[in-house]
């Protein structure tokens, strides 16, 4: 993945928290075109219109060139650095922009892609996908797989020109609408655990696959299961080389621009939000709903600076590491944090959902808090994390 | 001293667990997800018929007679099963608020044409009091109990207008309600309806607390149950500490919160002065338990949990919406600071 | 343990938290003799002078017949009910009474004499126990044997007419003050670790012991280190059989009245006491303040109520089982806080401890707090306790 | 956008926490439990020889001229060593105010007195803000900085009764102080003294934020090292989950609160409209994070732990102390709250 690895002001030794005159005005333009363009009441992207909607939405970003800020311009980016790539993701969420159906694309298989790919992958790929031509499913949880990822069972088995698919992955979000999947297969039966896993690129339309989508907590169609029957992927759908599967997963759970350092902007925008919502309802909030609402606030805060000093690290040429699992418990434990501060001062309108007409903001807050909850379970659980902070980063001994 | 049900209690209770067990299973309550908001509520026939629906109604109108003591043990069987039925509003709150108006023309009549229909399950009755914005089950409640300006008035539902309003549980059936008080709906004024409603509240509270402790403990069930039996990393991911102490904090608030709600149920039977005080340390107690169970079971469950097909939520949902009504937990935290801080006033344990 | 396992009420089967006649009179009588009798500011216990004045309180407590009052009459009791105990516990700390420094015999030892002992060993110890004239101290932790105590390793050899004893036993509180000491020795080295281990009864006096006081967190000293060289213990001071050690331990650990079933009359008074500081404090506690505090009383509330309820089911015959870690982790977070509740109160204020001139109730809020710290660590850490409740109560698998 | 340290400030850092290991190991924190109350401040002259105590004065007073960006890594690494000397009071607090006030007789002549003195060593300044009950080391300062009704006073310590106030941290010493203002000994009135008084309370705020996170920090690796070598069960304590996740949340929360510090120091140094929302933010942080830090590190280390004798309390009771003072976090988090939800006045994470 092509960086810009330094904004202007990382030269300097100093701590300096200005933007440069290149950051206000790629801040500038971004919220110009986002202010004019961010679609209002978007259907949930868990049916088939909801998702056209959303991969609409997905072209015009694409098309302006907001799709994918950090990529380089060769494939549909704006070679944005970090800091522009912040700046990019607070004024997206500021401006009340919807989750990104391409994330799983562009957050998840896209690094691997840069890192492990080969040249034709990326020419092939990576445009259609930002472009949000082609839709990107994660095939990665099995049912016996979640948290222990590395127990993935679904098998790939050498054939002429290929490979032979079977198994079933399941957790796999939007996959019903989706044209392709990337995810792990176990090439090599009689190796350990972690090796002997391959990872492959399977188009959702190959004879074989049959997808079969189930609902959320909150009643969203949003997941799905993929059941593999012996289902062929050429030998160009191979990311990295056979057997290093595992390798190239890590780099992409591992990405910074992935899952893992998590973009404060959909956060600092959610506790702008409550402070609105605060602001309205003062009248009836309590002091206790008050601290409540201040805590999340300010718990933003300091996740927002987490991540920009994570960034200066990263920008600086430093590898993200373990304190990505930091960052993990710190946002979804945020997120639960900033929902919960908001039902508690909605008291007995809390329960309210979309369509009830006296939801407060749509019901909005009641869905975040069930999408929070998934927070502290995807994407290694808080619990594996606790784990990983303790070993990586305190050094304590394995169990 | 003796801080248990009596054999009686525990055995009303027992078989309303082994109705419910049979005739509750998560496919019930699941089913009136989708029913429509004026259907009857299920079971409620089979409740009626083993005298559960009219249970705190006096005799002399086909009902039981009991109390709060043999009520409660019920409505914890009721949350375990996240019974879709009025149980709470009908049972806990309405009848024993109409039996216990003093007698007058409409009161009598009221009594009269809905209390016995009440009690045999014929009538559903809903309860509006002044704090709560909504009415639970309003749209298939025959008569609706509404509090206004220091009033009480019985409303026959056709005689009011109702706004569905749609709830994070699908099986609860909330609507706003528009009516019009009347001399021919109103049961009660002044002192008299001032403190019926405010035993009503404490009614409620200690009923939905009943109901929460069932959930969080059906809540933690079904996660022990998974738990045992979902490995990873080659263990029972119930082997984990981490899983084991998130479960031990849950069951234990919940533990705590039981004889929380059993005090409050005494002291309703006994009509103690320290009767609010005791009604909001269970709910606030039971509210926060549950909540806490809920968050240990989606967790503990994983990925698996967090999906609409599987039955977790229809406990979780309904743990959130109970935790909320009737007072949330700050309400009632706030009411005792009063009580306590404020005006000396704390009950003991023992009976006053 | 001779106990009058029913109240009055308890017959009956129905509920009734009313107080019988007999349990009336027992409280009031209760009541009136400690108001007039609880000592006011005796020194802490962790120095001679202060030890002995603690100990004149507690002949004083004996001589009325107040020291051990669910005891056999024949042993200074008075065959109270488990109602009149929990009464009597409410009273002496609503009066003020300081700690029990007698604590670790009448609730540790004395349940070991009375299920495992000898009817020679509870003519011989129990009284002179409950009269403060053998001072005991335990000796159940040892440097490696902390939480887990089966990890004992202090040896205890056969001569002829006793034992020989050698080790180290730690954290042993007030043994600089005691003449006596119970704890466990290994007796036999190549036994399983539950097994092989024996239950004795030291001299403090002997020869080959020596006892090294140390002070706890607050600067108080009250732990000792106690060092055994060859001591000689004779067989009449063994209790229970040979081997048998870890089962004389558990009934004792178990024991209702003693460290697990802690009597709610210690923090239903802090919570009392905490309600009174409020009420001092209110023009400069804040809302939040207050919302701690009303949730501290609550606690107290909820742990009182937990209690009668274990009461009752032991009252008729029920074991208590494993709910003892719910009690023992619902008392050592309550007092926790309680304490937490009054330093956040108490502000700038709280950091005071005694002597200070503007000390709040003497400093006795960070001293409690510090006492209070302990909770979740002794007699079983907190973490087993839960461990306890997961696979115990609940039925997880052991790791 | 640049947010870390420059590498000379992370230099200097590096300085004092190289002479605080070799120079402050625990016995020496240890001894100034036993020491007079009017006792030097251990390690003054060498942290003044190095610069360090004169660090944040003007070069014209035989300073360093550094701002709040070199000052609280110095600071974080105090608190990792539970420096007992007032590097906060004098260093942080006392001598930028002087520093910045306007000129004026009353003023210059302070200045000429005690800024180079203090700059060197060789007097401590002691702060008593108005909202502070007790001054800080007031026993070893030569003068007091003094707040009272809108004015700032210095007051030499002379002219000034102490009582000692015996605080839970054997090693800080408070007193309260007794004094009459007089013209002689006011250094500023009106806006400026408000101004003054307030940046005071900022920086004594970030100050101890940044001792708090040493100090947490200090307390996790005391943790780490036990854990590792500490067995029970046959296994070394830290392998268990219980273990891990108490340390892990406490570091998790020790690490977010350390960007805080930086910002504030930031803002500070900047002079940014936001800074008492920054210094805020900083300290109720840091606080919590440093009190968590105590609870699981003690928890962890058991009754090892428990002991006057183990270097834990040293670090837990200074943790507790500066938690409290310069503010505890719930006075923090209101006024954040008063900015943020009254005045609509949130500072962004980016330079204003």
């Amino acid at each position: 993945m092509t960086v810009d690895a330094t904004s202007a002001a990382a030269d300097d030794d100093g701590m300096d928290l200005r933007l440069t005159a290149r950051e206000q005005a790629f801040a500038a333009e971004a919220r110009a075109w986002l202010h004019d363009h961010v679609p209002r009441g978007l259907p949930p992207s868990g049916s088939a219109d909801g998702f056209a909607a959303h991969v609409a939405w997905e072209r015009q970003l694409f098309d302006a060139g907001w799709a994918v800020v950090s990529w380089p311009r060769a494939f549909g980016g704006r070679d944005a650095s970090w800091v522009e790539w912040l700046l990019f993701e607070d004024a997206y969420y500021r401006a009340g922009g919807p989750p990104r159906v391409t994330q799983n694309g562009i957050f998840l298989l896209a690094p691997a892609l840069f890192e492990h790919g080969t040249d034709e992958q990326r020419q092939r790929l990576l445009r259609p996908m930002a472009a949000a031509e082609t839709l990107w499913a994660q095939g990665w949880s099995e049912p016996g797989a979640g948290s222990d990822l590395a127990a993935v069972r679904s098998t790939a088995v050498r054939v002429d020109g290929g490979w032979r698919l079977s198994g079933q992955k399941t957790w796999s979000t939007r996959a019903s609408f989706c044209h392709a999947m990337h995810g792990l297969f176990r090439t090599d039966p009689d190796a350990p655990r972690h090796r002997g896993l391959t990872y492959f690129l399977v188009p959702l339309d190959a004879p074989g696959v049959r997808v079969s989508g189930f609902r959320r907590l909150d009643g969203d169609l949003d997941f799905a299961d993929v059941f593999l029957d012996d289902v062929f992927v050429a030998d160009h759908d191979v990311v990295g080389a056979p057997g290093q599967g595992w390798k190239v997963a890590m780099s992409t759970t591992g990405s910074e621009r992935g899952l893992i350092l998590r973009s404060p902007g959909r956060f600092v925008a959610a506790a702008r939000r409550l402070v609105a919502l605060y602001r309205r309802e003062r009248a009836v909030a309590s002091p206790l709903d008050r601290d409540q609402v201040v805590r999340a606030w300010m718990a933003a805060q300091a996740y927002q600076l987490y991540t920009l000093q994570d960034v200066t690290r990263v920008a600086g040429g430093a590898a993200m590491g373990a304190s990505s699992s930091i960052n993990k418990l710190a946002w979804s434990e945020l997120d639960v944090q900033l929902h919960d501060a908001a039902l508690a001062l909605l008291g007995p309108r809390a329960e309210l959902v979309e369509g009830a007409p006296d939801a407060v903001d749509g019901g909005a807050w009641i869905k975040g808090w069930q999408f929070a909850l998934a927070g502290p379970i995807y994407a290694g659980t808080n619990e594996i994390q606790r784990n990983v902070i303790a070993e990586r980063l305190l050094g304590l001994p394995k169990e | 001293m003796r801080f248990a049900f009596s054999l009686e209690q525990q055995a009303l209770r027992d078989a309303v667990r082994d109705l419910l067990g049979r005739a509750c299973p998560p496919a019930v309550v699941r089913a009136a997800w989708g029913a429509d908001d004026d259907a009857a509520p299920a079971l409620w026939p089979q409740l009626a018929r083993m005298g559960v629906v009219g249970m705190t109604a006096p005799e002399r109108w086909g009902g039981l007679g009991l109390g709060e003591l043999e009520l409660v043990g019920v409505l914890e069987e009721a949350g375990h099963a996240a019974l879709p039925a009025p149980l709470l509003e009908t049972t806990a709150v309405a009848i024993p608020l109409l039996a216990a108006l003093p007698d007058g023309p409409v009161v009598d009549g009221v009594r009269d044409r809905w209390l016995g229909a009440a009690a045999a399950g014929r009538a559903v009755i809903a309860v509006g009091l002044a704090g709560a914005p909504f009415v639970a089950d309003a749209a298939r409640a025959a008569l609706l109990l509404l509090e206004r300006d220091g009033e009480l008035h019985a409303v026959p539902r056709d005689a009011a207008r109702l706004t569905a309003e749609a709830s994070v549980d699908g099986a609860r059936r909330l609507a706003w309600v528009d009516w019009t008080p009347s001399a021919a709906t109103r049961v009660a004024t002044g002192d008299v309806a001032r403190d019926a409603a405010a035993r009503a509240l404490d009614r409620g509270a200690v009923a939905a607390a009943a109901e929460l402790c069932g959930l969080g403990r059906r809540m933690i069930e079904l996660t022990v149950d998974h738990v045992q039996v979902r490995h990873q990393f080659g263990r029972a991911i119930g082997s984990f500490q981490a899983v084991k102490h998130h479960l031990a904090d849950a069951h234990a608030a919940l533990e705590l919160a039981r004889p929380c709600v059993a005090r409050a149920a005494y002291a309703l039977a006994h009509d103690e002065p320290g009767t609010a005080v005791h009604a909001s340390l269970a709910k606030a107690h039971a509210g926060d338990a549950a909540r806490r169970a809920g968050r240990a079971a989606l967790q503990c469950h994983g990925a698996i949990g967090y999906s609409f097909e599987h039955d977790l939520h229809l406990f979780m949902k309904r743990a959130w919406a109970l935790a909320a009504a009737w007072g949330d937990a700050a309400w009632h935290r706030a009411r005792i600071a009063t009580a306590v801080l404020d005006h000396d006033a704390a009950p003991g344990a023992f009976h006053a």
